[in-house]
């Protein structure tokens, strides 16, 4: 789980992290391309790994796709700076660079890549991949956006994430389409205010934490490895029961952002948008449910030869995550008393 | 029932049991009626906890009976005679109450008469 | 076994008994004094007498019909029951727990009482032993 | 020696419980205070949840009431219930019956209220079914749902309440009055006191209930439960002067004090007459209630209470004697062989009466006596005379049954009348049911109600007695040649003696409805248009479409990167068009 203490590789986060800050603090577009080029170069060598060629496969898709998107996003902002001189606002242009953006961030429709990719990709990059790598493209996004195209994004996004997700059987595709789904109510949230923005993508990366690094912990990449996941049935229970906590189901911490992304959307008069999105994430849930139940009620077997051990160190902070993400929404009523 | 049918024969004249007096106070009398007065004042009354509908001219007689209620309380027997008064009081003005009815059906009956034969 | 007769099939006379021994018994409900009620049942069976030697068994059918009707009529609605008897008050109040419910227990518990317990297998094996001599061998066919 | 000692525990500790509430009761009357206790559980977006307890003369008193039946009748049982193997549990769910009555009679709140009078609903439940026979069953089952009626509607006044803010009735029966919420609430509290009092609609688990231990009755059927209702009804009877929806509450009390008188009459079962007179002392007190008079009605609840429990508590000593024996066709002659307890079942029956200067006299005289001053209609004074009338009938007749005559179950017979255990405990309530009306009617009164009738109007109470008790003596007396009546007027008569078809209207009438209404749902739209339309529905379209979804997945990366170069180009046309 933990990142491997390769200096290469702490390099290479290294500029992982500070290209996204190039990239979201530049006042030029062209300094934002920059970070973003500087950051799909540093995370290509993150992805791949000599002993897996799945990861090199995924690293050339990488590259290829997020080069594509740049290259594109450049041009547009090129043109638009020839053509528009920085200070106007025009449709086509805004949905051609949103385009390339969306892209980048591996939303509908240009998320081909995303599920593909990840795939490949050990736990720990998953997760980099469905939290950090989305800052750069979402805050740029957030610059300029056509908040029509926008919409449609969102609801597709929504209903990909869930339809896609409801038919496979790799945890980490599963993650991935979720991550689809929660890209839509993020998008949402920039529709209204980065701040909801910020507030929401902390909470989405907090719960797919807690949950990536149990994967890794356990090594778990299929559904059918969750039915002879053989633990204690109360740990089993505290970790599982993330997964509720990640779809929004109401006593638990994911809950709390989704709900307030709900409020502010209808105080804006995006009732339709709501629907679409409290909707799908019902589809959501469900099949997040059919993976727990897999794992506590049927098909459930004890095999003797396979015992997954945690260290007390590992336990000690998943446990405290996950009492987090359960009960966090219960224990911040306390500062409302 | 008793007051269903001491009202029975009121009916005809259209007077109810709840009804005001209508007439002059003084007609067909030769002294002068004096108004009744209120005995016990209004204070006495709401630190006695006495209720509203309990606040009629009797009211005196009922603050004694009060009282000595807590005088004695758990030997109420000994205020049979505060008792005994304010019943009696009660009954008087019931029975004035009763005959001002009366008065009133035949002050309307006469009138209709009246009106009749002119 | 072809040997059970048909339950439910009477004949005329048992018919007619019945409805008389319903018929007294719903007189009784009537009339709680015994005096009044030896009157009343002397007049029920002069009734009953006066068409006992009825032959024509279709009149006597027509004849029976009617008197149940009539018992139906005037059925008391609070009929005279004794306490521990079926429809009473206190039927089935004190519960008897039925015998197999000892073959349940635990052998331990059984053999707080040994004796019985051996005398129970041997009667066992001697009622097992009287219904094959009467029925003969079970059949392997229909045991489980 | 534990098993017969709980009784006494108990007993001396509620009997001592008993004359605590009295000394209360003295303190809180001398000195004319009330105390309210409150502990705010939780302030919730301006809704408060508390529990708060009340302690008035009123509740303090029927507090001792309470607590001196349950002792005596606690003492009772030791003897009555002596054959039984789980006293201890018997013991115990009298307890709790009786605690979550204090729980009821203390709280002026709708939420204690509500768990005390659910409590009352479950525990009575598990008496009445106390005895495991098939009839308990029924009559067990009757009774915890004609009372969950009156839980339900509890609840939804509780939520109707949430208007206000907290549920302390007790701040908003004046203030609100002419709300509507407070009028919505009103009727729902009404509704509900009704099915725990057996008025009307809900009476007929009343008779049922008797299925349980005698001693359970004489706590619970007659004095305890039942009159949670009445005294509910009390609490919130500033709520209902003057407003119109108590009419309804005065029609149909009233109907039931005549119904229960009548059918009283018809019934032969020693337990079910004694509650069907409790019935119809039930339909005196709410009717009076209605009629703006809750202190008569409370009068009239306690002095009740003893004679009541009293009356139970021979019955039951009277079937203990005849080995579970309840049908007084069978009975006769007792006041040879148990003069005791005749003495007490005579004086209470007499007290039930209101023969003068027993317990009964003061609240039932005083309460005829008012509705003579009221401005009332003649069909409601009616059913109040022609009531006082059947309760003297239908106690003559159960005491001719009883006393007079012979004996009549069978020829060689001993009956004795050595348990003292029982007697004692009695004697306590025959003191009681003696001295209370006397007591009370000087204690309770602070206002006194003035009185002024002519001669015939005062004199109506006692010829309707005469007249009743007159047809008492002669419908109990059978001579060879007397006519039965019963079999010439067969159809009234027995439409009269089973409580106008009540029974069948709780029973068979409403639940067959509902029941193939549900079965006609499940089977049309759970089993039908829900499972093909939404359950499967949804979930077979979900399927085909990720199926299908998955099909773009299998492309190749180059069309993907070519697709989206496509839209790139698209939307530049658009823009250099």
């Amino acid at each position: 789980m933990y990142p491997s203490l390769n200096s290469n590789k702490m390099f290479f986060y290294f500029i992982l992290f500070l290209s996204t800050l190039i990239s979201i603090s530049s006042n030029s577009w062209l300094g934002c391309w920059v970070g973003l080029e500087i950051n799909l170069l540093s995370f290509i060598p993150l992805i791949s790994n000599t002993n897996n060629m799945m990861s090199s496969e995924a690293s050339l898709k990488y590259f290829l796709t997020q080069s594509i998107a740049s290259i594109n996003f450049l041009f547009f902002i090129l043109l638009k700076l020839m053509w528009m001189k920085n200070f106007m606002l025009n449709n086509s242009i805004s949905i051609l660079i949103n385009s390339s953006l969306l892209m980048k961030m591996g939303s509908t429709p240009f998320h081909f890549w995303f599920p593909n990719i990840i795939e490949g990709l050990s736990w720990f990059n998953s997760f980099i991949l469905m939290s950090w790598q989305k800052i750069a493209p979402m805050i740029l996004l957030s610059y300029y956006f056509y908040s029509k195209f926008i919409i449609i994004i969102i609801i597709m996004n929504s209903i990909i994430g869930a339809i896609g997700g409801l038919n496979q059987s790799s945890l980490r595709k599963i993650m991935a389409f979720s991550s689809i789904n929660n890209l839509s109510w993020m998008l949402a949230s920039l529709l209204i205010s980065e701040n909801l923005w910020i507030f929401y993508f902390m909470m989405y990366s907090f719960l797919i934490m807690i949950l990536c690094l149990l994967f890794n912990s356990m090594n778990l990449f299929y559904i059918n490895q969750l039915f002879f996941f053989n633990m204690n049935y109360g740990i089993k229970f505290l970790f599982l029961i993330n997964f509720l906590s990640l779809g929004g189901l109401p006593p638990f911490l994911g809950f709390y952002s989704k709900w307030i992304i709900i409020n502010f959307l209808i105080f804006n008069n995006f009732p339709m948008v709501c629907f679409f999105l409290i909707m799908m994430s019902l589809i959501i849930l469900f099949f997040y449910i059919r993976i727990i139940y897999s794992s506590f009620l049927f098909n459930n077997l004890n095999l003797k030869w396979i015992s997954i051990k945690l260290k007390n160190k590992q336990l000690f902070f998943y446990t405290l995550s996950s009492l987090i993400s359960i009960f966090g929404i219960i224990f911040s009523t306390f500062f409302f008393m | 029932m008793g007051q269903l049918m001491g009202s029975y024969e009121a009916r005809n004249v259209n007077l109810d049991m709840n009804d005001n007096p209508t007439f002059d106070p003084h007609v067909g009398f030769n002294s002068q009626r004096k108004p009744r007065e209120m005995k016990a004042n209004l204070e006495d009354l709401v630190s006695a906890k006495i209720p509203r509908s309990r606040r009629d001219y009797c009211a005196h007689y009922l603050l004694d009976y009060q009282v000595c209620r807590y005088k004695h309380m758990p030997l109420v027997y000994k205020c049979a005679h505060e008792r005994h008064d304010y019943l009696n009081c009660e009954h008087a003005d019931y029975v004035l109450r009763m005959k001002e009815f009366e008065r009133e059906r035949r002050l309307r009956v006469r009138e209709q008469r009246v009106a009749g034969a002119a | 076994m072809a040997t059970v007769p048909i339950l439910g099939l009477k004949t005329h006379s048992q018919k007619v008994c019945s409805l008389y021994k319903r018929a007294l018994r719903n007189l009784e409900s009537y009339y709680d004094r015994r005096n009044v009620f030896r009157y009343q049942a002397v007049l029920l069976r002069a009734r009953f007498d006066q068409n006992a030697k009825e032959c024509d068994l279709r009149k006597a059918t027509e004849l029976l019909k009617a008197g149940e009707e009539e018992l139906f009529q005037i059925q008391h609605p609070i009929p005279k029951k004794f306490a521990q008897s079926p429809g009473g008050v206190a039927f089935e109040r004190v519960v008897t727990p039925p015998d197999w419910v000892l073959d349940y227990w635990h052998p331990l518990e059984k053999a707080q009482y040994p004796e019985y317990f051996k005398k129970r297998e041997e009667r066992k094996k001697e009622f097992i032993a009287m219904w094959e001599k009467e029925y003969g061998q079970s059949d392997k066919k229909n045991s489980h | 020696m534990w098993m017969s000692s709980i009784c006494f525990i108990w007993g001396v500790f509620f009997f001592f419980l008993s004359l605590f509430m009295f000394y209360w009761v003295i303190y809180l009357m001398m000195n004319n205070i009330v105390y309210f206790l409150e502990w705010e559980v939780i302030s919730f977006n301006s809704v408060k949840i508390e529990m708060g307890v009340l302690f008035d003369w009123m509740s303090m008193l029927f507090m001792m009431f309470v607590f001196l039946i349950s002792s005596v009748v606690i003492l009772y049982s030791k003897s009555y219930m002596s054959s039984e193997l789980n006293l201890n549990r018997f013991i115990m769910l009298v307890i709790m019956f009786v605690l979550s009555m204090a729980l009821l009679i203390i709280s002026p709140n709708m939420i204690s209220i509500l768990l005390g009078w659910d409590g009352l609903g479950l525990v009575s439940y598990c008496l009445v079914i106390y005895y495991q026979n098939i009839k308990s069953f029924n009559a067990g089952m009757l009774t915890a749902l004609s009372n969950r009626i009156g839980d339900v509607l509890i609840l939804m006044s509780i939520s109707w309440m949430m208007n206000y803010g907290s549920w302390n009735f007790y701040f908003y029966l004046e203030f609100m009055k002419n709300d509507f919420e407070m009028l919505v609430i009103g009727g729902l509290i009404m509704a509900a006191a009704m099915t725990k009092s057996a008025q009307i609609p809900f009476s007929s688990w009343l008779p049922a209930a008797m299925a349980a231990p005698t001693p359970v009755s004489a706590l619970v059927h007659s004095s305890t439960l039942v009159t949670a209702g009445v005294y509910l009804l009390i609490r919130f009877n500033y709520l209902f002067i003057d407003s119109y929806i108590i009419n309804i509450l005065l029609l149909l009390s009233g109907l039931t004090m005549f119904m229960a008188g009548i059918s009283a009459n018809y019934e032969f079962d020693l337990k079910k007459i004694i509650a069907l007179s409790t019935l119809s002392q039930l339909g005196l007190m709410m009717s009076i209630l209605s009629m703006g008079m809750g202190d008569l009605a409370f009068f009239h609840l306690l002095t009740h209470a003893m004679f009541k429990a009293l009356l139970f508590m021979c019955a039951g000593l009277i079937i203990h004697m005849f080995n579970d024996i309840q049908d007084i066709r069978y009975m006769g002659g007792i006041s040879l062989y148990l003069p005791l307890t005749s003495l007490c079942f005579n004086i209470a029956n007499m007290a039930l009466c209101g023969i003068p200067f027993l317990a009964g006299f003061y609240s039932k005289d005083l309460i005829l006596e008012v509705v003579m001053m009221s401005n009332l209609n003649l069909f409601v004074f009616f059913l109040y005379f022609i009531s006082t009338g059947l309760t003297v009938f239908y106690s003559f007749r159960l005491s001719m049954y009883l006393m007079v005559g012979d004996y009549n179950l069978m020829s060689v017979y001993n009956l004795y009348e050595e348990d003292y255990v029982m007697l004692k405990s009695m004697f306590i309530l025959l003191v009681m049911s003696v001295v209370s009306g006397g007591m009370l009617v000087w204690m309770i009164f602070p206002y006194p109600y003035m009185i002024y009738l002519s001669l015939n109007m005062k004199l109506m109470v006692v010829y309707v007695s005469l007249l009743g008790g007159l047809m008492g003596y002669l419908v109990s007396v059978m001579k060879i040649y007397s006519l039965n009546k019963f079999i010439i007027t067969y159809k009234l008569s027995s439409f009269l003696g089973v409580m106008w078809f009540l029974p069948n209207l709780s029973t068979y009438g409403l639940n067959y409805i509902f029941l193939s209404l549900g079965g006609k749902m499940f089977k049309n739209l759970d089993m039908g248009w829900i499972e093909l339309y939404s359950v499967r529905g949804i979930s077979l379209i979900l399927k085909k479409n990720s199926i299908f979804y998955n099909f773009f997945h299998m492309n190749n990366f180059k069309i993907y990167l070519f697709s989206f170069i496509m839209w790139m180009v698209m939307f530049l046309f658009m823009l250099i068009i």
